[in-house]
């Protein structure tokens, strides 16, 4: 059998001194859809940021496809298929929109920026504008579309729906459920909006200052909502259209 | 209810790290170093009168670098003014009283503060680096090009302060000079120390981190800015004054870019944003040079050099930054 | 006993060549003299001053008077830098021997001071004498703006003017003037015969001559004339063809021949090391330490800056660079200035070729400031 | 009606791309309003031609009744108009708390100060700590904002337009980044907001806008496209289809 | 006229070897975002081994100024890998403070070896002559250098603005972790970068001998120079430096033709002037 996409144990983290994340374990199988949920500050960027290589990683073991990725540097990690999408819209500002895109393509043909054009219209009439002349939504579909360009195996997305409009909103869930439903990627999303991210997800994992409490299919969280009001905080959940 | 009183609040609340004690105890420890100095080299008095002149020098640069995040590499116009105006008084119109000196000092800096405020904080960045060059080299042209004013490229010379107080004079091996140095720096420190932790100090460091968040607030960053240099201005300026009065000449090189260079760099050397950082650095900084330029007159530069290599790559802080954030870790642990 | 020497000069930064020769000077005097002075033996100290900074001066002295307890203080190359120093000399009864700062004011300002070096007074003077014996009525003074430059023009000026001849123009310009061709041009346009130019030796001078070639202005038959800091011995080697036939008039130049010179010579060359680095700042040192020797030697190695200075008053003796004598009014050392030619020897090298001499003159910039 | 705001024919164009194409619109004393569009179609341009950030290239803004034209940012906050920004803009390096104090300082006009420190000013500590307590961030009082989470940043910089007590308060997309748990704590802000100050809200989390709005105005591609309640809103066909797609269905489905 | 022509031309003159010596500054200035006060210490190794080439090693003038580059790339290759890469997007200060000391060593090492004196570099027959223009003579080596200046601007725009590797580099300055995530492998583009940067210091160094004359002390005596150019074209920007130096060296030459005796003040004059009027340089980027 082949390697999970994405294997993580025993993983602690943190800035400086200070743990923010405890001893965290799960598996990705290819193709899942993994929401990550938390309250404010559990720790949820410092995971990804953790994987992607951004933040030093005390001790535990994370697994891409196998390999141990632990002692490897972030632009290793890119070309062994990790994709990031980190939280704070981190565009390229002095880069116009094409040339944001032609950084995340690897070693593709420069015409697949066609591929984001095609997921974000409103990109390709922008394309000669510099980054930081983008509005804030503007830039958020070229975070996540600059990452999807380089075709992760494991994609993972700290809030891309933040700053966006909600048509936008259904149309990118839509791509990523698609991305995912070929088995090629994998998706871990972090997302503020538990209904969007239950919505998307097979597999919830939530965490409780930096450990994981919870983990269960969207199904059972909402049928559980004395779990949705300790752990998440909101008190009614917000019922799903499907 | 009662708990909501303003006063109960305030009690309510943990004071920060720092407190009065603290800053007493700088000084305190500024004048233990000053009279140790005094004892261990007073043989070396006019060294160290120096050193306290660059020391208000670079202070100066740390108010507008280090707490505004200002670049500069022209603070030595304000140091140079500071000097002139101290000088010219005594050899042109004979005021030779040193406190009237020192205080011609420092309003001729603050008058330098103001004119290279005004065209500084004109410029962002980079642009602001180069708009501090361009001034104190205009500066320095100008003190040459008027000599019968300033002597020009030979100096300014026949400054002859007149005792201090009437009683102390200005002697060879410098013992006046200097206990003038320590008792104006003492001063000096206290009041920056309290400017640091004002409401002007809090928005310029505001300024620092953010200008558009503080113009968001509301507050002019040029004003404040602007008095800032002012304020800097003074303060390098008494430096200056103390300089003219301690060697009784005053040359174009107090006006001069490299000067300007140097503070920078002692600064930095000793760490930016900290009035401690400011002092630890010039010290450092001139009696390193002092000691191997004596040691070795011939190959020095390549050991300072290595100097300031090593403090970027084991002290990225600055000595003094770098010292309190272990300091600091350790405490926390 | 030990009598203590202090040198202050610039051993390192822009100007370390000068200290360099401050420093073969002054080993080329030990080397040929001895260490010792009667029973004392004598020991340099050196401290280094890397460009103009009178502050710094003064603080070396004091350190130099109060920590080491020197009973000499020598050197100084820069004007403002020997000014700070001498009101500590009463005080300190230390008398002051100045290997090169050339302005002439400084002897004025302590009567412990003593110059074994020059004015450019001196050597500007003569210049104008050879312009107008050459026969050239219009001059354009082209000089580097600060002290030693304004000196030069003023004392050119003055003398060519009192002889009859004009001054089109006076150019002064920045010291970090690193493009020449505007000024050359100018020189062009101001229709002068011949011009008079001063820049402190070191980079600038190889583009001024630079310039004056390339410009055209040599091939207009456009004189240079100069003091002879532009042609430097240790500038000569960068400086090559550009200089060949360059006239200047200067106090010392390293080809000069005597006996004293060519001792003098090869125990410098010995001293710096590397041969064609040896210029006029070392028999400025070679001759102060002459000067100094004789002031320990007439204090008996007591400490006793008047009786020092006074044993050297009007003291003479064949200097490497000829007959010279200390004016025991001024305390400044009158000389012999030389008109020179850059030349190429026979091995291919450069030097000042020395082909008329003004004999014994005093300095002039002292006449003309009273 | 008396209208303490308002803007009239504001046009902005970049290059050729025109942003903002003869706005206008009044706001009364008290007035919840929330400027919704797409992504790009011009809001934050609006709030910066607003508050001075942007030069307009036509138009007028007027500030109860004085016109503010010319004037600086900082001028215009001077004057009450308030905004946050979309993206953070704090200080690193300061906490929550100096913040704080810094916005109330100067309001009071007391940031000119050279000596005395806020720790000495009980009035000032009680009403800094009054606003920590409204957003919840009594906690991180005393930490470097650098340290602390995005969301609690988002807070901070709602306290900060609030201690600045404006006429007018700007929020630009106040909620982004806050977690679903904490929007209670911004609309109990919002809901404890003083009853006359007039507030303009962009966000793009339609459950938030719906509860605070009384007035919905959407703007797609530079130009108003619906100005009226927000039970309309979800009725108006040009709307649905620019922005909203399927949280209208969901809303009118509930 | 005549003169104005004659200005001209030496104004071109000066302006372009500034330009040649400079633009490797605003390359690691705008695009590294390294203020490295050392980029004159690299000019000046670069002229030193020129030197040595021609005159100690004989060798013929083309083939120097190859080695010179190729040599003084190959100094600053370990200078980089274990100093510059820790200030990277450190604070600038840092930075001044770091490429200072290495300034100060370089000077100290370079008085060591060659001493404090001039060192010229020889230039070949047919650099060395001056050229007619018809209304006056100029110096060959001065067109030399305006040719090498368009050339280097021309080939170092398109390197920038059109390959790929322009395009990753910018990406990592603008933002490391995130060029880094994306599969960048920043220290290798900062590295080449670097090289090239270091490379047209040398470069400029060798062909603006003429005008900026080998010594020690070079490496400091020009920095502020290079400083003023790079800023107020803007750093990063090619075309804003090439008008700088354009500018600049019109109203440097000019106020030095007219009224020498103040050329600095209008220089520094127009450089405030210009600053005030486009604070982030002529062509800087925002
Ligand atoms: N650079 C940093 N240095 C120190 N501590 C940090 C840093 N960044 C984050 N933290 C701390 O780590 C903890 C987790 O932060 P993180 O950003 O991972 O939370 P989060 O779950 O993503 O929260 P949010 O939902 O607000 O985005 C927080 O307590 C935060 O204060
Ligand atoms: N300086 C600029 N130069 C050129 N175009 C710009 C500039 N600033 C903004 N734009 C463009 O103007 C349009 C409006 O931007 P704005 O930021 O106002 O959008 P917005 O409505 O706030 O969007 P969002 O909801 O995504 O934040 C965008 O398409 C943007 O790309
Ligand atoms: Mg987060
Ligand atoms: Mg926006």
């Amino acid at each position: 059998m082949t390697a999970a996409p994405l294997e993580i144990s025993g993983l602690t983290a943190g800035y400086g001194q200070t743990r923010v994340l405890e001893d965290v374990s799960f598996v990705a199988p290819a193709g899942a859809r993994l929401a990550v949920l938390g309250r404010n500050g559990v720790g949820k960027s410092t995971l990804l940021a953790t994987i992607a290589g951004q933040t030093r990683c005390h001790a535990g073991e994370i697994k891409l496809g196998g390999v141990d990725i632990v002692g490897r540097d972030s632009a290793s990690r890119a070309w062994l298929g990790l994709g990031y999408v980190p939280q704070e819209r981190d565009i390229f500002p002095s880069l116009t929109v094409e040339e944001n895109l032609l950084v995340g393509l690897k070693d593709r043909q420069r015409s697949a920026v066609e591929e984001a054009y095609a997921m974000f219209p409103r990109l390709k009439e922008r394309r000669r504008n510099r980054g930081n002349q983008l509005s804030g939504g503007e830039q958020q579909m070229l975070t996540t579309a600059r990452t999807i360009l380089g075709r992760p195996s494991v994609l993972m997305l700290d809030e891309p729906l933040e700053g966006l409009a909600p048509v936008i909103c259904d149309e990118l869930m839509a791509a990523l459920m698609r991305l995912a439903s070929g088995g090629e990627m994998t998706i871990l999303l972090v997302e503020q909006r538990i209904r969007a991210a239950l919505d998307f997800a097979d597999q919830v994992l939530i965490l409780e200052r930096g450990r994981i409490a919870w983990t269960g299919t969207p199904a059972a969280l909402h049928a559980s909502p004395q779990t949705v009001e300790r752990l998440l905080g909101v008190a009614a959940m917000p019922h799903s259209v499907a | 209810m009662d708990a909501n009183h303003p006063a109960n609040v305030a009690a309510q609340i943990a004071r920060p790290r720092f407190s009065a004690s603290a800053d007493w105890i700088g000084l305190a420890a500024i004048f233990a170093s000053a009279v140790v100095g005094y004892l261990l080299f007073p043989n070396n008095l006019a060294l160290l009168t120096r050193v306290i002149g660059i020391v208000m020098l670079v202070l100066s640069v740390d108010l507008v670098t280090g707490f505004c995040g200002v670049a500069t590499l022209g603070h030595a116009a304000l140091f140079g003014a500071g000097a002139y105006a101290a000088g010219i008084a005594a050899a042109h119109f004979g005021i030779t009283d040193p406190i009237a000196m020192i205080a011609a000092g420092a309003a001729g800096g603050a008058v330098a503060g103001l004119i290279s405020g005004l065209v500084v904080l004109r410029g962002h960045g980079l642009g602001q680096l180069v708009l501090s060059i361009a001034i104190v080299n205009l500066f320095h042209e100008a003190a040459n090009k008027v000599a019968s004013w300033t002597g020009g490229s030979d100096g300014l010379t026949d400054i002859a302060p007149s005792p201090l107080f009437g009683v102390f004079a200005f002697d060879l091996w410098g013992r006046t000079a200097y206990v003038l140095g320590i008792a104006l720096l003492v001063i000096v420190f206290f009041l920056l120390q309290r400017l640091s932790r004002s409401p002007f100090g809090m928005l310029c460091r505001g300024i620092r981190q953010d200008p558009i968040r503080v113009a968001a607030m509301g507050a002019s960053v040029r004003k404040t800015l602007l008095k800032m240099y002012i304020i800097s201005g003074m303060v390098a300026g008494v430096g200056g004054g103390l300089n003219a009065i301690s060697t009784q000449v005053v040359g174009l090189d107090s006006l001069s870019f490299t000067l300007s260079a140097q503070a920078l760099v002692m600064l930095v050397l000793g760490g930016t944003g900290s009035l401690y950082g400011a002092i630890i650095g010039t010290v450092v900084f001139m009696l390193f040079e002092d000691f191997v330029s004596a040691a070795n007159p011939f190959h020095w530069l390549t050991i300072m050099g290595a100097l300031l290599v090593g403090v970027v790559l084991f002290a990225p802080r600055g000595i003094f930054g770098t010292a309190a954030q272990l300091f600091d870790r350790r405490r926390r642990r | 006993e030990t009598i203590k020497v202090g040198v202050v000069g610039p051993f390192s930064g822009p100007f370390a060549i000068q200290g360099k020769n401050f420093k073969a000077g002054i080993d080329a005097w030990m080397a040929l003299n001895g260490a010792k002075v009667g029973e004392n033996d004598v020991e340099i100290v050196y401290r280094d001053l890397p460009a103009a900074n009178p502050a710094q001066a003064k603080a070396l002295a004091q350190d130099l008077v109060v920590k080491e307890s020197v009973q000499y203080l020598a050197g100084f190359y820069f004007t403002p830098d020997a000014m700070a120093v001498t009101p500590l000399l009463e005080q300190a009864n230390v008398p002051m021997v100045i290997m090169n700062a050339a302005t002439s004011a400084i002897v004025t300002k302590s009567p412990l001071v003593v110059r074994t070096s020059f004015t450019l007074w001196q050597t500007s003077v003569p210049m104008a004498k050879v312009a107008t014996a050459r026969g050239i009525k219009k001059v354009i003074t082209v000089v580097s703006d600060y002290g030693p430059g304004v000196d030069a023009e003023t004392a050119f000026a003055t003398t060519f003017k009192a002889d009859g001849g004009e001054i089109v123009e006076s150019v002064r310009m920045p010291l970090s003037t690193t493009d020449f061709s505007p000024i050359m041009q100018r020189v062009k346009d101001s229709g002068a015969e011949a011009v008079f130019a001063f820049l402190p030796s070191g980079p600038t001078t190889l583009g001024f001559l630079k310039s004056y070639n390339e410009n055209g202005l040599k091939g207009a038959g456009i004189q240079f004339l100069a003091p002879g800091d532009l042609t430097q011995e240790s500038d000569l080697p960068a400086l090559g063809d550009t200089a060949l036939g360059v006239t200047t008039t200067f106090h010392y130049s390293v080809a000069h021949d005597s006996p004293e010179n060519k001792k003098f010579v090869e125990a410098a060359r010995a001293a710096i090391g590397n041969p064609a680095e040896l210029s006029f700042p070392s028999v400025g040192a070679y001759d102060g330490m002459r000067v100094i020797y004789k002031m320990i030697e007439a204090t008996g190695g007591k400490q006793d800056a008047a009786k020092a200075v006074d044993a050297v008053k009007g003291m003479a003796w064949e200097s490497p660079r000829g007959p010279v004598s200390i004016d025991p009014e001024s305390r400044h050392l009158t000389q012999n200035i030389y008109l020179r030619e850059v030349a190429k020897a026979a091995d291919g090298t450069y030097y000042n070729k020395e082909i008329q001499t003004f004999a014994n003159m005093a300095d002039p910039g002292l006449a003309a400031a009273k | 009606m008396s209208a303490v705001f308002e803007v009239e024919r504001l046009s902005k164009a970049f290059g050729g791309l025109a942003v903002t194409q003869a706005v206008s619109l009044a706001m009364a004393p008290g007035d919840r309003v929330a400027l919704i569009g797409p992504n790009g179609a011009g809001k934050t341009t609006f709030v910066n031609l607003v508050t001075g950030h942007l030069k307009p290239d036509s138009g007028v803004v007027r500030l109860a009744g004085e016109q503010l034209n010319g004037m600086n940012p900082m001028q215009r906050v001077q004057r009450g108009l308030v905004r946050s920004f979309q993206v953070t803009r704090l200080f690193p390096e300061m906490t929550p708390r100096e913040h704080l104090a810094l916005a109330v300082l100067q309001r009071q006009g007391r940031t000119g100060r050279l000596f005395g420190t806020f720790w000495s000013m009980p009035e000032v500590l009680e009403e800094i700590e009054v606003l920590l307590r409204t957003l919840g961030l009594e906690a991180a009082a005393d930490r470097k904002v650098a340290e602390i989470a995005y969301g609690q940043q988002r807070l901070l910089e709602i306290a900060l337009a609030l201690a600045l007590r404006p006429k007018v308060l700007l929020l630009d997309e106040p909620a982004a980044g806050v977690p679903q748990s904490e929007t209670p704590r911004i609309e109990s802000a919002l809901a404890g907001l003083p009853a006359d100050l007039a507030v303009l809200m962009i966000e793009h989390d339609m459950d938030l806008v719906f509860r605070f709005a009384k007035r919905v105005i959407v703007l797609a591609a530079g130009t108003i496209i619906f100005d009226g309640a927000p039970g309309d809103v979800t009725k108006d066909a040009r709307v649905r289809e620019a922005y909203l797609g399927s949280y209208a269905d969901d809303r009118s489905a509930a | 006229m005549q003169s104005v022509l004659s200005i001209a031309v030496d104004a071109l003159a000066y302006g372009m070897v500034l330009f040649v010596i400079s633009i490797g500054l605003s390359m690691t200035m705008g695009l590294m975002r390294v203020v490295n006060l050392a980029h004159g210490a690299f000019a000046m190794v670069g002229g030193y081994l020129a030197s040595y080439a021609v005159r100690d090693l004989g060798v013929g003038y083309v083939a120097a100024v190859v080695l010179a580059v190729a040599g003084t790339v190959v100094i600053a290759a370990p200078i980089e890998r274990l100093l510059y890469r820790r200030i990277y997007n450190k604070p600038e200060l840092i930075q001044v403070l770091m490429t200072i000391g290495i300034t100060f060593c370089v000077i100290g090492i370079a008085n060591y070896l060659f001493g404090p004196t001039l060192k010229t570099i020889p230039l070949p027959e047919m650099l060395s002559g001056p050229v007619d223009l018809g209304f006056r003579s100029i110096a060959a080596h001065k067109l030399f250098a305006i040719v090498c200046g368009l050339a280097v601007a021309a080939a170092l725009w398109y390197l920038v603005e059109r390959t790929p590797f322009g395009v990753k580099l910018r990406a990592s300055v603008d933002n490391a972790p995130m060029a880094a995530a994306l599969g960048v492998r920043t220290k290798s583009v900062y590295a080449a970068s670097f090289a090239i940067a270091v490379g047209l210091a040398a470069f400029g160094g060798i062909v603006g001998a003429e005008l900026l004359p080998i010594e020690p002390y070079y490496a400091l005596r020009y920095m502020v120079t290079f400083l003023v150019v790079v800023s107020v074209g803007g750093a990063g920007s090619i075309g804003g430096a090439l008008l700088a130096c354009l500018v600049l060296g019109a109203v440097d030459t000019t106020g030095r033709y007219l009224v020498p005796e103040y050329g600095e003040f209008f220089f520094y004059l127009a450089v405030i002037a210009i600053v005030c009027a486009f604070p982030r340089g002529l062509l800087g980027r925002a």
